[in-house]
């Protein structure tokens, strides 16, 4: 199945509106470990790439996915400016001017976007960040293809790891972002960025399903 | 977990939180139109003078509700530009990038970054695009908080309060005309020789939040706290003031560790929320602490200079200074919030 | 009524309430010791170099708790001595009378005190005490607040922003030569010209109380509140910072009235617990209003110089300048927290 | 009936007991229309009365007036200081050198006292103030002797109007001192220096008092 920019377009969109209405949720959870404003960030950044997507919504894959990666470093700040427009800037750069796009392709560009975030940020796996739910999600979906499953099953796959990753950073201790401060303080609290991540790749999973989608905002209120 | 958007605002004298850092900005250059001038879309904050020709350029930056750092810093002697992220929220690079570009003086651009994965991401970004422009350009990383564990796995220690102290003396450096390589290595030389560590009674509100960030009891206080309300070291009862200055000086003392014999540079800072004269209560025990300990406070500073928007709480920061250290603190400096021999 | 006495310290980096004072008092001895001694009992915090011969000699003085108001204002170019009272209350004649002794400079001495009964006969009393000593004794009462009402049969209005502008410019006069005089009728002069008015969103706890002075609900404020947590002149809803400037300048610049094309010194003071960048939302405001008014800021001052306690909230000033009182604003100045020029 | 320095100097003991007891009573009136610091200020004055008593207790009366009212003046501070102050040292020059002092030579000293308020304070009567305890009581003390009473039952005579006028400050409106920035806000507050001197005269009656002394602060905890 070959994605089209409207289904990239739709994702973005989509994820946008996950973000509004989670955004006091991500922010509960850098409270407890951070500097409470993770879902304030992610909010005002995405509702930046809508404006920004807008006059560009018909172009090509990657030009949507680096306008995307632009807007967030010109409007998050923090961590997650840098770290989540790196991943969009990467990802765009290898589907540069692809109006339709190969399941290999894409999720190669989510493997370009990851390494994005482990340049910029440096962080290892069970440092308890984004990179924890990223990380498997990736290989989840390399995997998958690899096994000849659909795309469609692929990013299911993603997003259950990434879901799994995400609650697995509860136990870490942080090493990496402001929850390293915390020390041992940082034991027991779920991961805002890793949250976030979680919640970008089951969006893309549900865009991109032609089965009844997923509520996928439930999972996440718990 | 998700709660329900609060609508109040929570007892801020802004219009609204998502306004907050511009009306700031233009009342700042409303008020010191003679020493700065700010830029929107991206928030930058300029020494009027800017740039100035052949002068290193210091541009620092960071989330806004520190203030008056870094803006109110912006003037002769210290910095030649600031840029004012959302509230406790780094700026980004575009704002950095064009700081940059705002003064340099052909002489090259430091930029003053305080240890956080945010900030220090941002501005890295904002190096790569302004030496694309052609910009030389170096960083410097203040990692001064002692209640940080430190390890080469970790993000290691805040920058916090002798982020300002390196501002100051550092600026004065800028000016007198040394190079970029000379205000790199005094300025990696100040973060080296300062420690600092906080402490607060009470939380501060994030205007987007509307809420407080933790919830403190009465008898309570928050020790190792960084600036932007994240939790600290321990959460411990209430001591009395000579107790709280004798945790934050020991600690920080035994750090370095500073010796007898020693001069030291004293800052007691105000979180924001804390009066003056708690603060002079502070610096008595500070001094008492550090007499007994044979270390001299040959400068001192006590007010609000990093602050955590109304929290109550207070930071100490000593600096061991030398001749070059006391001579580019004691400077001229005029920005809007520290002032002298101009 | 009668309370059960309350044993927590509320949040205050204080060893016990009754020692906060002389506590600070030693911190400020220690921190600024180029610029001031302190004597205790009765307590006065004196210019290091007082008296000075020929020079009139400025004395100030009311309760502690509105720092960096008076102690911080004792230096060059402005005050010779204070004498802090208690917290909120003010100091007793025998502190008065030992601080007009220390400066007198045989060129007789100006007492500057706020127009609350308690200042007023405890300066009187002093005065009596000095002048029969021999001292040359003048007083001049600030009275600058419009939010209360005047009327020859009631105590009047009450002395607030304008003493910190009074204290600066008078000290420049006396700095300068100026005679006993000369500094009076200046003094009035500024007084004269003078308005202001505040506001609060939080109340301040007295630390021997150790409890709030009024509860306020999280959707209100207090406006034309005074500095030492007293009722203002109304309970309202909370408004906007734009609101909130307007109604604070437009009730002032009625008052005097300030009128199209003149020059005012604009003050936007916080009341201890207010943060800074909220203190600059204001300034824009007021900024704003004043512009539309026709009225022209030349010189301004922003951030906490007469505060009360952790009050949030704050107090706009306008003070019109001409050539003599801007010549004074700007002649050097030198305390612990005001300086320029030096 | 000749009073004696002991008297004296057992009123002004016992006063100081009660304005301890009463100190967050009175700091409490002050809250509503002032600064909220009445009880703190009496306190610290009179505590500071005790100590600098002890040394001269065995002095004559005017001594003893006149320690008190330096006591108070270099340690209230505030509107109390100079005007409690400046009551004690006019009523001290009254009496100065006495050890024993007459009927008339007591309420003469009251008088003094007033006197010495009105001058400091340029209160008027019905100003909401101290002044509109003490001049009622001056006046029934005055009214007393001349209908040839006994000076115990002129004091209670006293203190009855100083209670009665501190009564009716309730509904004035405040026209000199910190309450008076209140304007109409004041009324329905009782003033707090018309109770700190109605406490003062019921002290002065109960501590010479032959009967059985009253239970002087039952009657202001309500
Ligand atoms: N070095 C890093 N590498 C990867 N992710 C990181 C790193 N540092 C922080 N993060 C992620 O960023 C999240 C916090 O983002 P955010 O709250 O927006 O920024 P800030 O910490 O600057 O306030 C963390 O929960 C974590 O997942
Ligand atoms: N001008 C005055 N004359 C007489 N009494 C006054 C005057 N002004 C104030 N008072 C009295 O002083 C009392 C307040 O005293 P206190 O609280 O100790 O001083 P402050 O008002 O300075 O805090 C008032 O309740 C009133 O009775
Ligand atoms: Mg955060
Ligand atoms: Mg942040
Ligand atoms: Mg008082
Ligand atoms: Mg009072």
């Amino acid at each position: 199945m070959a994605v089209t920019s409207a289904q990239i377009y739709g994702w973005l969109e989509r994820y946008a509106g996950i973000v509004a209405e989670q955004k006091q949720y991500l922010t509960g959870l850098d409270a407890a470990i951070g500097d409470g404003d993770h879902g304030i960030n992610m909010d005002r950044g995405f509702q930046t790439v809508l404006v920004k997507l807008a006059p560009v919504r018909d172009k090509d894959v990657g030009t949507l996915l680096k306008t995307t990666g632009m807007a967030l470093v010109g409007s998050v700040g923090g961590a997650g400016g840098p770290l989540y427009g790196t991943f969009f800037l990467r990802a765009g750069a290898a589907l540069d001017g692809k109006t339709e796009v190969s399941d290999r392709d894409l999720v190669g560009a989510l493997e370009a976007g990851l390494k994005g975030v482990v340049e910029r940020g440096k962080a290892n796996p069970n440092d308890k960040t984004m990179v924890d739910a990223l990380t498997p999600a990736v290989e989840q979906a390399k995997q998958a293809l690899a096994n000849g499953a659909p795309l469609e099953q692929a990013l299911t796959a993603a997003a259950d790891a990434a879901e799994k990753g995400m609650k697995a950073t509860i136990p870490l201790k942080a090493l990496k972002g402001r929850a390293s401060y915390l020390g041992d303080r940082s034991i027991g609290h779920q991961d805002p960025g890793a949250t976030s991540s979680y919640l970008m790749l089951r969006a893309l999973s549900d865009s991109l399903a032609t089965l009844p989608q997923r509520a996928t905002t439930t999972t996440t209120t718990t | 977990m998700a709660e329900a958007a609060v609508t109040t605002r929570l007892k801020k004298l802004i219009n609204t939180p998502e306004t907050e850092v511009k009306d700031a900005m233009a009342g700042m250059a409303a008020a010191h139109a003679d020493l700065i001038r700010v830029e929107y879309d991206p928030n930058v904050i300029i020494r009027k003078d800017a740039p100035r020709k052949g002068k290193v350029g210091l541009v620092s930056g960071g989330g806004s509700g520190h203030e008056p750092m870094h803006g109110g810093y912006v003037g002769l002697g210290m910095l030649d530009a600031a840029c004012p992220g959302a509230v406790f929220t780094s700026p980004t690079p575009d704002q950095m990038a064009r700081a940059t570009a705002a003064v340099d003086g052909v002489a090259g651009v430091l930029h003053v970054v305080k240890n956080y994965t945010g900030d220090i991401m941002n501005f890295e970004m904002a190096a790569e695009l302004a030496r694309g422009e052609g910009a030389k350009v170096n960083a410097v990383i203040t990692n001064d908080d002692v209640a940080v564990q430190d390890s080469l796995y970790t993000a290691g220690r805040r920058g916090v309060g002798v982020t300002v102290l390196l501002e100051k003396i550092v600026g004065g450096a800028a000016e007198a005309g040394a190079d970029l390589e000379a205000v790199t290595t005094l300025a990696k030389k100040v973060n080296a020789n300062g420690r600092s560590m906080g402490m607060a009674l009470t939380s501060c509100i994030v205007p987007v939040a509307g809420k407080v960030t933790f919830e403190i009891a009465d008898d309570e206080m928050e020790l190792g706290i960084g600036i932007h309300g994240e939790p600290g070291r321990e959460r411990t009862k209430l001591k009395s003031a000579d107790e709280i200055a004798e945790i934050l000086t020991s600690t920080i003392v035994k750090d370095l560790p500073y010796k007898r014999g020693d001069e030291v540079l004293a800052f007691v800072n105000g979180m924001g929320g804390t009066p003056l004269i708690e603060l002079y209560v502070i610096f008595n025990a500070v001094n008492r602490y550090l007499t007994g300990e044979g270390i001299k406070i040959t400068r001192s500073l006590v007010g609000n200079y990093i602050t955590s928007l109304e929290m109550a709480g207070c930071s100490v920061t000593l600096l061991k200074l030398d001749g070059e250290t006391t001579k580019f603190w004691d400077a001229p400096v005029h920005t809007p919030a520290l002032r002298w021999k101009v």
